[in-house]
């Protein structure tokens, strides 16, 4: 069988799904979180490089670059907020950031 | 120079704000770092922004589009956009002696107001997925720090916290429709996806259909709509109020505007499908706000559940896919912006001894020692629960009407029963204010929330005589969506 | 099986398995070094494709520049991981059944979805195969994607921004080099000429930045 | 102008003596009030004269009432022959008690209120009786209620006067019931409320038919039947009655003008004024008989029994009421109107007579604290025994009587002349008068005669009353003996026809009267059965009161069942109360707090805002603060969403279909 | 020149109230501020009278049934400001000017805790009640409808009794849950009609009943019903009016007796039957039975009570049961009958409750078993109470008679079992009246409190005074109201038999 535009766009939706489970099966700390974000960010590249390349259209591997610096930016402040809040609560366990509810 | 001058005269506005960004992050670095020196900042940031709304207004008519589409300017756009500044000065305005009360007040601040105000902008305007993502993460990514910025707080790193992991996830699944969307019409361009769904069967293909539930589900969360909106009370909660006053207007705003460039321009073909998913939220949104409000004590969290609620409602609008429909969006948002903006302000005078106070009871007889400040809270919360004349009425009767010609009764009968329910929280502060014994009286109310308050509840009470304008304005701008 | 499809489904069930160590793994130390193997894996996958520069990006901008940053961040905040929980949370069943309903229901739209195969109109940057990918990409980026570009550095502007807001502190009572003032020192303000007198103490007195 | 004045004249005087009463004295209110009557109650006799012996039959305009599509009401007034007797009965006895009221009520700081109360009665009275229309007819009739409530509790400070005169006042309403729907159908059928053209009418809706649980029921009959129980509420009939004993406790005075000579008889009034209709319903008029000749019956057995001078006297009414109605529903119509003037004299002079028994003995009421008081309280003793005389109807037949004679026996013959079945209105009626010439003489031997009972110093101090009360006592009295040798030619005997004119109809087979005449000549033991049941009535009485003091105590130890049933009554205030009273009261209180408090409220307002907290509950606490909750329900929304449109937008037939090719 | 031909009447006299606003506001919050704030409170609503007797009533013309006074005025997108009043509203509009100074001499000395915003309350409700009563648009309507919520709630909740939250609460979300559903029918009445003008709907309906085809028809009607009922109030919506009557300041019961609850009734009158006329005839039978139901039900329940003001407030849902009974009837008698007891209820019932307000004000509490005897201490009062309590029953000569015997006999052509159920009202409506009056006036003085309650003052004679004659006048002569009314009801009752028939007709089909 010839690897065709379902397989990669299979892989990138296998990894986008772990990118999920891991936000929200997770309790360890936030850090994985943030790293379960990044999965998603490359199943989404996957899927647009995908498309980019068997539509023949550069638009897909444009896009991909955007996202790719946004996930860099968004790294940052997100790791920012992390550092802001362990320097508050001493913990960033998932399960401590429950200060607020109801 | 000059013809090139004028093709991009329609982005004036951005090029003034991000310019004006620029220079005084220049100024505030090299400058002194004291309190003074960023309410200075504040204030030129105010009027980079005043300008930059003067040039919206006389730069350009008519619609314009940019980069090969990525920028739509149109009066759809401006209109949006005036509100979302005005949204932005005003918070900005709540911000300095509050901000200089916790010495927390830094020129940063300003800045990345300005950078924000310019993401929506760029959101407001988009015509292609690229831009839309740009424009939104532009936004967001000044969001989450802002949400953040009282970093000595646990509670407003806890928001920021929050904000942040869950908008990333929002914007991870709404990359996933875009790419989704991209793969299906190959392209990011809102007119070609509308092209391309147009010619397709759109029942049977599943990329549309997923890109369109994936992309409407991220931009959901920008709006908090239910089930989307869970971020949505602790962050206001934990946010510095300044902040949760800009939260709860301008990037809802651009937001809502976006969904609805979105909705309208790139799935016109697929309308019966997205009007489902539309109506389907709005209506979670506004019974889930208004039961949720219900419970709550502290003010802000309880004008977060409001503010979900008011979202459903203007999604009402979006809901019946007409040009009045976009009209009541357009208006529903516009009264919703000023009336946010009061109550936030009248929060931001709740202080005594210096401390700031989130305790709806704290409010408890008011109306005994400040009287001017629980008339206008009064006004504020009776046009919130759309009681006529006040113009919170028109915004609900707007959009509800819209519902109603589309015959998407069920949401409308839905509406008017949230909006009862609503009515009894919004009621609960006025009873708490105006029934209830007295405690003693709150700090003098400053110049800046005193000036928001004083203008939105005279607007609110007295709008319904110079509504005339506004709602012709709002038809035209939602017309050059739809026609 | 040619060996396109071996290289293909090689690196996927690697990124697939490390991908799914990056959530298990006890260690986030370790979690982050699987993340990065994931993006290698990533990267080899986009060279399959034909996408080699943004390959080469991942490689640099992800394992160079994000995942260092993870592993950063994750030494620094020093975390004890005897108190770091493990597992997962309760409702785990109910949570793994609708995170498997979504991945059935995003494998069904690749796999029983047609690929549409009829563009509507002409692509707006058609790869043209003369080029080479960076080539190509560098045509369109600065030029019909110039908009898009210029927001991705100020969202990167606002990121600086938003991180030294959130993370730099002065903190006061402790000592900061200053070059301006070392610089500007003279003797004058620097040394003090006592007359000592025989069998009395020194009582030193203290300026204003600390300095003895 | 002269019958406006009548009319209004009283009207004026309660004004007067209501409003200005404090700045003219009490005084000033008796003497205009009274005065004012004296002039209608001499215009009244003259309107007599003119329309009943002049026939002049007159309709007085005065203005527009209610206008209302095609229902238009005008007050006016109508002067008949029937109007001009009434007129009489009602301004003469209220004047006469007027008078009276001027020495009872004499030391009652609320006399201006009292006179004000008579006179506004009076004005009712003869707004009613002079009504053109069944809707002014009602005014006057809801007015005479209005007034009655008042003067009934007049001395409000007596629990039990406020209690009677609110039990007056629903038991009529439950009447009034009746006579409303009975306008409503009477509008409803000839769309006019008018009564001559509501009688021009009649035979055009004669035939029709309701139907009613099944029964088809004339329409005349249903609206005959409705109207009529607005009469037995007013006349205290049968089943409506209890209210007029309680009523007792107004002042005497009230008792003897609105509760024995003219409110009480505005039923019979009504029957009489609306017998064209009644005469097109044969059922309603049996029921009216059944009805009067067993309130005749029932009301005398209480009445031999009680021990309250004025409740003997009230019983004595309401029987007497149930005479006149026997007669009416007998087609003679006027022998009722006759035994309802005559009856109008001599019971206002019992009632009078037994004021002045009572303000002699410092207001005690209870007859078995009296005796022996003819020596005392002669005059009053020799009115009294008049009125005696003229209710048991005293008189030798085929010559010469009292009043009561010349009316009770006419019904009672004219009952024999009807032929109902068995004879049972006559028998009935005889046994009635039995036993009111019985109890009759009971109050008198027991008031006057024997040897005393009352306290000694309340015996000794027993005095006449004042000449202001004796006069009217004489002027009634003198009704009693003469108005019924004087008007019973005109009323009932062989120039009635002339007389009455226009203002009674009689259908073309009620020839009663002219039956009654002739059984008279023809069955002689007909006008004697009276006679004879009014001796042995007056035999017995002796017997037991005076002869045989200790046989009444033997009779009651004999009969103690029978004896206790007629003494309470016959138990109707009981059964009342426990049929309608406390049913109403509970259900009030269910309907109250089970109803409204419970389910309305408990299922309405209060059940959903209960309902909307508990959601509210729930919600909140989805809010738990952890983020993976957040995610998760974010995810859950995707996963809803996505799957909706798996299942909703997507052919999945066609789809599987498709994967299999 | 435009103006003077014709005048903006109406306007003038529903802004006039809000003239007085801003004096009182500018007052000092001192006995003297207070004392002011009431005179120019009562003198503002005296002028309103006047002007609204001078140029509304006087130069009414009674022989048309066409709106008069008229004034259009284009406001935005497709609303206008529409005024305008005809026979059935005008006397609404009078009668609400007419209650509203009482209303602020009833309050002169009862309340004493922030009277301006009391005052201002007051007239900004008699602006509002007026707008109600001459609004021809939709819009116009419904926002007077609803804003009159705002004032009230503030006047049960801030100058209420003890339970004045959850009275105020009631009231407000129950009346606005009704309305609301209003709103919607309104609005769909825009698409479907493409106009919210009041009289030209009245029009295009009255020319075609079929405009809205009757299942549509039924739908608005339920829409609107649902809110008039919840105004009326009917059984089973009725409950939330004893506890906001009980809860309300005097003057508050008075306004929502006299004027909020004829809001339903008028809008039955402006709404339903002319613009939902089959549906209307469809669903008369469950108005009825409603109305019949509230007759006896709360008559019932008034005799249980052990609070003067809600055995009254349970009286007024038993009397507004004559007047939907006597709407749906839809014949003159009935129409006209349920006018008049409106305004008839609107002055006794208004009366009632200032003779309640009398001893509270003296006595401070309203429970029946703390009076008793009054009448030996206060035979003004109790003549005054005596004369309401007649009126109440409905005994002819008062103003209650006229509209319950003509509701029922409209009711008794249109179904005569509702009329013969309905009829059993007057002997309740006795029984519990006659009960309240004989507890609270008659009988001896025996509570040691009331030993020393004095009787009347001027100032709450002069307030009774007025009502008493009006209440004797209409009994006697009730032209005035019925010549008001006849032009316009004769036109309604036409267009609805007209109607009538086509339903007929279409139930033929």
């Amino acid at each position: 069988m010839e690897i065709g535009s379902g397989h990669y766009l299979t892989l990138a939706a296998v990894l986008f799904t772990i990118g999920i489970f891991g936000i929200f099966l997770n309790r360890k700390n936030v850090i994985v979180i943030l790293m379960s974000i990044e999965l998603m960010l490359l199943a989404v590249n996957i899927n647009l490089v995908t498309f980019s390349v068997f539509n023949s259209d550069l638009v897909g591997q444009i896009f991909a670059m955007m996202v790719l610096t946004v996930a860099a930016a968004e790294a940052a402040i997100g790791l920012a907020i992390i550092v802001v809040y362990f320097r508050n609560r001493g913990s960033i366990a998932v399960e401590d950031v429950n200060m607020m509810r109801g | 120079m000059s013809e090139s001058f004028v093709t991009y005269a329609p982005m004036l506005p951005e090029f003034i704000i991000i310019l004006g960004a620029i220079v005084l992050l220049m100024y505030g670095v090299f400058g002194s770092e004291t309190q003074t020196e960023a309410v200075n900042v504040g204030w030129l940031s105010i009027i980079v922004l005043i300008t930059a709304t003067v040039a919206l207004l006389w730069a350009v008519d008519g619609s314009q589009s940019l980069f090969l589409g990525a920028f739509k300017n149109d009066s759809f756009a401006r209109f949006m956009k005036i509100l979302a500044i005005a949204g932005s000065i005003c918070a900005l305005m709540l911000a300095f002696d509050d901000f200089s009360d916790h010495g927390i007040m830094k020129f940063e601040y300003p800045v990345l107001v300005m950078f924000a105000t310019a993401g929506m902008m760029v959101m407001i305007s988009a015509g292609d997925l690229i831009a839309l993502y740009i424009g939104l993460e532009l936004q967001s990514l000044a969001l989450y720090v802002m949400a953040a910025y009282r970093r000595d707080s646990v509670r407003s790193s806890e928001a920021g916290l929050k904000y942040f992991v869950l908008g990333a996830l929002s914007s991870g699944i709404l990359l996933y429709g875009a790419s989704l969307l991209y793969g299906f019409a190959g392209s990011t361009d809102f007119q070609v996806i509308a092209n391309a769904a147009k010619g397709t069967d759109a029942s049977v293909n599943l990329w549309l259909i997923f890109g369109l539930v994936f992309l409407m589900v991220g931009i959901s969360f920008k709006i908090s709509a239910v089930p989307f909106h869970m971020w949505t009370p602790d962050v206001y909660e934990g946010s510095a109020t300044p902040v949760t006053a800009f939260f709860a207007t301008a990037p809802k705003v651009a937001a809502i505007a976006l969904l609805v460039r979105v909705s309208m321009s790139a799935f016109p073909g697929i309308a019966p499908q997205w009007q489902q998913i539309i109506t389907f939220i709005a209506i979670a949104s506004m019974l889930f706000g208004a039961f949720a409000a219900i419970g709550q004590t502290n003010i802000k969290r309880l004008m977060a559940y409001s503010s979900i609620s008011n979202v459903g409602f203007a999604l009402v609008g979006l809901a019946a896919n007409t040009a009045e429909g976009v009209q009541g969006v357009l208006i529903y948002m516009s009264i919703y912006v000023v009336m946010t903006l009061g109550v936030f302000a009248s929060i931001v005078c709740m202080r005594r001894d210096g401390q700031s106070l989130e305790d709806i009871h704290e409010l408890s007889g008011l109306a005994k020692n400040n009287l001017p400040l629980a008339f206008g809270l009064m006004i504020l919360m009776f046009s919130l629960a759309g009681i006529p004349p006040l113009v919170g009425f028109f915004a609900k009767y707007h959009v509800l009407l819209a519902a109603v010609q589309a015959e998407l009764y069920g949401l409308a009968i839905f509406g008017v029963l949230a909006s009862v329910i609503g009515a009894y929280y919004y009621l609960r502060i006025i009873k708490i204010m105006f029934f209830d014994d007295s405690r003693d009286p709150f700090q003098p109310v400053r110049f800046n929330p005193g000036v928001i308050i004083l203008t939105s509840a005279l607007l609110m009470l007295v709008g319904v005589t110079i509504l005339g304008p506004f709602v012709d304005a709002a038809l035209i701008a939602a017309r050059t969506l739809t026609l | 099986m040619g060996l396109t499809e071996f290289f293909f489904y090689l690196f996927a069930s690697v990124a697939v398995l490390s991908a799914s160590m990056v959530i298990v793994a006890r260690n986030p130390v370790h979690a982050v070094l699987f993340l990065i193997l994931t993006f290698f894996n990533a990267a080899a996958l986009f060279v399959l494709l034909g996408a080699e520069f943004l390959a080469m990006l991942l490689v640099i901008v992800y394992v160079g520049a994000v995942a260092v940053l993870f592993l950063f961040v994750v030494m620094m905040l020093d975390i004890d991981f005897s108190e770091l929980r493990a597992g997962f949370i309760k409702s785990a069943p109910l949570g793994a059944s609708i995170g498997t309903l979504v991945l059935v229901e995003l494998i069904l739209v690749v796999g029983l979805s047609q690929f549409p195969s009829n563009i509507v109109g002409q692509p707006a940057a058609a790869i043209d195969i003369n080029l080479t990918n960076t080539e190509a990409i560098g045509r369109v980026l600065y030029t019909k994607y110039l908009f898009i570009f210029q927001g991705a550095g100020l969202i990167l502007l606002v990121s600086m921004i938003g991180a030294i807001v959130l993370t730099l502190h002065h903190k006061t009572g402790v000592k900061r080099q200053i070059i301006s003032a070392q610089v500007a020192r003279v003797p004058e303000s620097a040394i003090e000429v006592v007359s000592l007198v025989p069998g009395q103490s020194i009582i030193p007195s203290r300026d204003e930045d600390g300095t003895a | 102008m002269m019958y406006k004045a009548i009319v209004f004249l009283p009207l004026l005087g309660a004004c007067i003596a209501g409003f200005l009463g404090r700045y003219i004295t009490d005084r000033g209110s008796e003497a205009i009030s009274t005065a004012l009557l004296m002039i209608s109650a001499l215009l009244s006799w003259i309107v007599l004269a003119q329309v009943g012996f002049e026939h002049q039959t007159v309709k007085v305009p005065i203005g527009r009432w209610i206008a209302s599509g095609d229902l238009e009401v005008f007050w006016s007034l109508r002067i008949d022959t029937l109007t001009a007797v009434m007129l009489v009965v009602v301004t003469t006895v209220s004047s006469v008690v007027h008078l009276y009221s001027i020495g009872y009520m004499h030391g009652d700081k609320a006399r201006s209120r009292f006179f004000a109360y008579l006179s506004l009665f009076t004005f009712a009275m003869l707004m009613l009786v002079t009504s053109d229309n069944l809707l002014q007819m009602f005014f006057g009739w809801e007015g005479v209620g209005l007034a009655s409530y008042l003067l009934i509790g007049f001395w409000f400070k007596k629990p039990s006067a406020n209690a009677a005169a609110m039990k007056a006042f629903v038991v009529n309403r439950v009447g009034d019931f009746g006579f409303a729907i009975g306008i409503f159908g009477i509008f409803a059928l000839t769309n006019t409320l008018q009564f001559d053209a509501v009688f021009a009418a009649v035979p055009e809706f004669g035939g029709l038919t309701i139907k009613v649980f099944d029964y088809n029921i004339e329409v005349t009959t249903c609206i005959c039947l409705l109207i009529f129980m607005g009469a037995m509420g007013k006349s205290a009939q049968f089943l409506l009655h209890t209210w007029l004993p309680d009523a007792m406790e107004g002042p005497t005075p009230v008792s003897a003008l609105i509760h024995a000579a003219t409110m009480v008889t505005a039923g019979v009034f009504m029957v009489v004024r609306l017998s064209p209709l009644f005469e097109s319903s044969p059922i309603s008029l049996t029921v009216v008989t059944f009805v009067g000749t067993f309130t005749a019956f029932f009301a005398a057995t209480v009445g031999l029994v009680q021990n309250d001078i004025k409740r003997v006297i009230a019983y004595s009414t309401c029987s007497q009421l149930g005479y006149m109605f026997a007669a009416c529903g007998l087609g003679a119509y006027s022998v009722a109107v006759f035994h309802l003037f005559t009856h109008a004299f001599f019971k206002a002079l019992l009632f009078l007579g037994a004021g002045s028994v009572i303000h002699a003995m410092h207001h005690e009421q209870d007859m078995r604290n009296m005796g022996g008081l003819a020596p005392r309280i002669r005059v009053t003793w020799t009115m009294m025994l008049i009125g005696t005389l003229a209710l048991t109807g005293v008189g030798i037949p085929h010559a010469i009587g009292f009043a009561g004679f010349y009316s009770k026996d006419a019904i009672i013959e004219a009952a024999y002349a009807s032929h109902t079945p068995f004879n049972y209105v006559f028998w009935t009626l005889v046994a009635s008068a039995f036993m009111t010439s019985f109890y009759s003489w009971r109050l008198i031997f027991m008031t006057f005669h024997g040897k005393t009972r009352a306290e000694p110093d309340i015996f000794r101090s027993a005095h006449e009353s004042p000449v202001v009360m004796l006069i009217p006592l004489f002027i009634l009295a003198a009704g009693a003996i003469l108005s019924g040798y004087i008007f019973k030619d005109y009323f009932i005997g062989h120039h009635y026809k002339e007389f009455w004119g226009t203002a009674i109809f009689e259908g073309a087979d009620n020839h009663i009267i002219h039956e009654m005449h002739e059984a008279v000549r023809l069955i002689p033991w007909v006008s004697w059965m009276p006679f004879v049941a009014m001796l042995s009535g007056a035999w017995f009485a002796w017997l037991y009161y005076i002869r045989v003091p200790s046989l009444p105590a033997i009779t009651v130890k004999v009969f103690k069942p029978l004896y206790l049933f007629f003494l309470n009554k016959w138990y109707f205030d009981e059964l009342y109360c426990w049929i309608f009273v406390r049913p109403i009261r509970w259900l009030g209180r269910f309907l109250w707090k089970i109803g409204d408090g419970i389910i309305i409220d408990g299922l309405g307002p209060n059940g959903t805002a209960a309902r909307v907290l508990d959601i509210t509950n729930t919600v909140v606490k989805i809010q738990s603060g952890f983020v993976y909750h957040y995610a998760f329900v974010m995810m859950i929304g995707v996963a809803v969403i996505t799957t909706y449109f798996m299942f909703t937008s997507i052919d999945l037939w066609s789809l599987g279909r498709e994967l299999m090719r | 020149m435009i103006m003077f031909e014709n005048p903006p009447v109406l306007s003038l006299i529903a802004l006039m109230p809000l003239v007085g606003v801003p004096f009182i506001m500018a007052l000092a919050d001192d006995p003297c501020g207070h004392r002011n704030a009431r005179w120019i409170a009562l003198f503002v609503t005296i002028f309103t009278f006047v002007l609204s007797v001078i140029f509304v009533w006087y130069p009414f013309d009674i022989s048309t049934s066409e709106f008069q006074f008229v004034e259009e005025y284009r406001w935005f997108g497709p609303f206008q400001y529409k005024m305008g009043v005809d026979g059935i509203s005008m006397l609404f509009v009078i009668l609400t000017t007419f209650l509203l100074p009482l209303c602020i001499i009833a309050s002169w000395d009862s309340v004493r805790e922030r009277v301006s915003e009391y005052m201002i309350a007051f007239l900004v409700l008699e602006t509002l009640m007026i707008g109600v009563f001459c609004a021809l648009d939709l819009v116009l309507f419904y926002l007077f409808f609803e804003a009159g919520l705002i004032p009230m709630f503030l006047i049960i909740g801030v100058w209420g009794g003890k339970r004045r939250v959850y009275a105020s609460y009631k009231f407000f979300l129950y009346t606005l849950f009704g309305s609301v559903l209003m709103l919607l029918a309104m609005m769909f009445i825009y698409w479907d009609a493409k106009t919210t003008d009041i009289p030209a709907l009245i029009n295009a309906i009255a020319q075609n009943p079929r405009l809205f085809s009757s299942e549509v028809q039924w739908w608005l009607w339920l829409a609107f019903f649902a809110s008039f009922a919840v105004k009326m109030p009917m059984w089973p919506v009725h409950t939330w009016l004893p506890d906001a009557h009980v809860e309300a300041p005097t003057a508050g019961s008075v306004v929502l007796a006299g004027i909020l609850l004829k809001m339903g009734g008028y809008g039955f009158l402006r709404f339903s039957i002319p613009m939902f006329p089959l549906a209307s005839i469809e669903l008369a039978p469950l108005v009825f039975a409603l109305s019949v139901v509230a007759i006896i039900y709360t008559s019932l329940v008034a005799l249980a009570q052990v609070d003067m003001k809600k055995l009254i407030a349970y009286s007024s849902v038993a009397h507004m049961g004559f007047v939907t009974m006597g709407i749906f009837a839809g014949n003159s008698q009935g129409i006209d009958g349920a006018i008049f007891q409106m305004l008839s209820h609107g002055i006794v019932s208004a009366a009632l409750f200032l003779c309640v307000g009398v001893v509270y004000d003296r006595m401070h509490t309203r429970e029946i078993a703390a009076y008793g005897g009054l009448v030996n201490r206060m035979p003004i009062y109790a003549f005054c109470f005596l004369v309401f309590t007649m009126a109440n029953i409905g005994l002819p000569g008062t103003s209650g008679f006229i509209g319950e015997f003509l509701t029922l006999v409209g009711a008794f052509k249109a179904n005569s079992w509702v009329a013969v159920f309905a009829t059993t009202g007057i002997i309740l409506s006795a029984c519990y009246a006659l009960l309240l009056y004989r507890k609270v006036i008659l009988g001896v003085l025996e509570k040691p409190k009331l030993k020393f309650i004095s009787d009347m003052n001027t100032r709450e004679i002069s307030i009774m005074l007025p009502l008493i004659i009006l209440t004797i006048l209409f009994g006697f002569y009730p032209s005035p109201i019925l010549d008001v009314t006849s032009a316009s009801v004769r036109n309604l009752v036409a267009n609805f038999e007209a109607a009538s028939q086509v339903a007929t007709v279409l139930a033929a089909q």
